[in-house]
């Protein structure tokens, strides 16, 4: 291995968190040709199945993680769950405030069509949103984190599918539009319910 | 078996809860007199009677008593007659329709997500603190990086008060606890009890929530006493019956 | 690599700390000669000047650490002046600790309206606030140190911007604590919902 990829290695393996390829490049004093010539070697050498490790290029940035083949004795060692998994609210409020943010309580829960405070609460003490100033009306704002990104293994928001491609089906929204109103004029004419 | 086939059994409505949405759509019954509490203590009651919980069912009667709840409280407030969010009937069941697929569309992209980070199950990162040499800013090596003003303008954020809702337009009752207390009084003594309606007959909302406050006063000083079968039944107003005096003026 | 290989050096990479010998054969489920085995062949792997971390054997057990090839690259990404701009939460928790203290958690959320646990963890990392005692209710009590009015080029808290200059609605005689807790209940009660 080259000094270059070394020096990239150890210091990925200090950063708690991804580091961007610029800072990599003014840290280890070299041009961004080296540097990616230094990634390149380390691609090669973290090639999946090769090490315990993974080079991972998340939130906007390069993280070493561990390789899922040591998952389970990562358990055993560490004795805590990796991340623990959402619940269906909190997901729910996630996915709101990863498309739409910077998005206000009141509007989560407007979408939701329940309250989203126990959610977000939890959201927030996991690090997976975090405050970003006040709407105009003084509610506070929510917006993703990098440790968001992080954990779910993207490296911008933009890789997140386009939020289009949850819309339901015409056919769904047709169905839907004829349970609200056809149905019952349906049921209107009729004596059976 | 979905939210919309609940049969309902109102005071202005009785039928499937979808029956009723059309008929609040089309204008054909007032969202106004629909006591949309009602309609979820049915809804509470048709859990109850079944003994479990269908999540896509309860979600989608959330969302659809949520929209209903917030078209009923527009109607409430007083609106200007070009008022934009004046609804026609045809609107409003496309606002419905609006809130129903956005609400769909956001719990599918949180199953997409819960299954992103399900994937991504295994990989773990190092969260071991850095060497203490290379930990923190020390004294020495600071410099004034950050401008005090900024402390000051946060501050004064802070001590900005929202603006107060403007109550100009609601008619300010001049009722009193002390009149509603004589009135309570009143109807007590001619006839020993009342029933709650006949004590507010033909009063505005504000008199109504007097009343009741006269009547806890009533009950505190030991004057009254009433009864209410259900939730949302009548209430029967009593004397109190004071056993020992009873006796003398027997 | 072997597998177990794998598996130890992904353990290796997550403890902070060394890990005992038995603690790695538990863990990764295989008896000590498999162990001894898959570290001899991690050895190989991190032979001198091979990679850019080391296999280390120290007191108590084995760890991973960087290189000296990386020292000065590492303190150049890391041991820089950390002084990211504040978030608005920090900012609104930072300018309430320097105007109040010492001021308790408690009273720092009822004047945001939200939770300030994030922010002031932050602020406590970082340097800028310290812990000042308990309350006589026993919440923590925070004050701003020395590291603060360096970070801020301030002579002494008494060179902090005058209330005055940044009052909204100018109130001579109200106590800026009370002012503060009155604007923060209010704000939480028109935000809700």
């Amino acid at each position: 291995m080259t000094e270059l990829a070394r020096i990239v290695e150890a210091l990925l393996f200090l950063s708690a968190d991804p580091v961007a390829v610029e800072d990599l490049a003014e840290a280890a004093d070299c041009e961004a040709g080296e540097l990616a010539e230094a990634l390149a070697e380390l691609d090669r050498a973290y090639a999946p199945g090769e090490r315990g490790l993974q080079l991972k290029r998340v939130a906007g940035g390069i993280a070493l993680g561990t390789d899922p083949v040591a998952e389970e004795a990562a358990r055993r060692l560490l004795a805590k769950p990796r991340t623990p998994p959402l619940t269906p609210a909190q997901a729910e409020t996630l996915a709101i405030v990863a498309y739409l943010q910077p998005v206000s309580r009141p509007e989560i829960t407007r979408i939701r069509g329940v309250s989203a405070d126990s959610a977000s609460a939890t959201l927030l003490e996991r690090g997976f949103v975090e405050e970003a100033g006040r709407s105009q009306f003084g509610a506070v704002l929510y917006r993703t984190t990098d440790l968001f990104l992080k954990l779910f293994g993207l490296d911008t928001l933009k890789a997140l599918p386009s939020v289009g491609e949850w819309d339901p089906t015409p056919e769904e929204e047709a169905d839907l539009r004829d349970r609200l109103l056809r149905a019952g004029e349906q049921r209107a004419g009729a004596t059976e319910g | 078996m979905n939210a919309a086939s609940l049969e309902l059994d109102l005071d202005v409505f009785s039928g499937p809860f979808d029956l009723l949405l059309t008929l609040v759509l089309r204008e054909e019954v007032d969202l106004l007199e629909v006591q949309l509490a009602e309609v979820v203590i049915a809804y509470l009651d048709h859990l109850h009677a079944r003994g479990e919980l269908d999540l896509e069912v309860a979600t989608e009667f959330l969302v659809l008593i949520a929209a209903l709840l917030e078209l009923k409280s527009r109607m409430m407030l007083p609106r200007a007659e070009d008022d934009p969010l004046d609804l026609e009937p045809g609107e409003a069941a496309e606002e419905l329709l609006a809130r129903m697929l956005e609400a769909r569309r956001y719990r599918r992209a949180a199953e997409h997500l819960s299954d992103r980070l399900a994937g991504e199950d295994g990989v773990r990162y190092r969260s071991a603190a850095l060497p203490p040499a290379l930990r923190r800013t020390t004294l020495a090596d600071a410099g004034a990086v950050y401008d005090p003003r900024r402390l000051g303008t946060a501050l004064a954020g802070l001590l900005r008060v929202p603006a107060q809702l403007n109550l100009g337009h609601v008619t300010v009752p001049t009722i009193t606890v002390g009149e509603r207390l004589t009135h309570l009084r009143k109807l007590l003594l001619r006839g020993g009890g009342c029933s709650f309606d006949e004590a507010v007959r033909g009063a505005d909302r504000v008199t109504v929530a007097v009343t009741l406050f006269a009547l806890l006063e009533l009950y505190k000083q030991g004057e009254a006493t009433w009864t209410q079968d259900e939730p949302f039944g009548a209430i029967e107003i009593a004397a109190f019956q004071r056993p020992a005096r009873d006796r003398v003026f027997a």
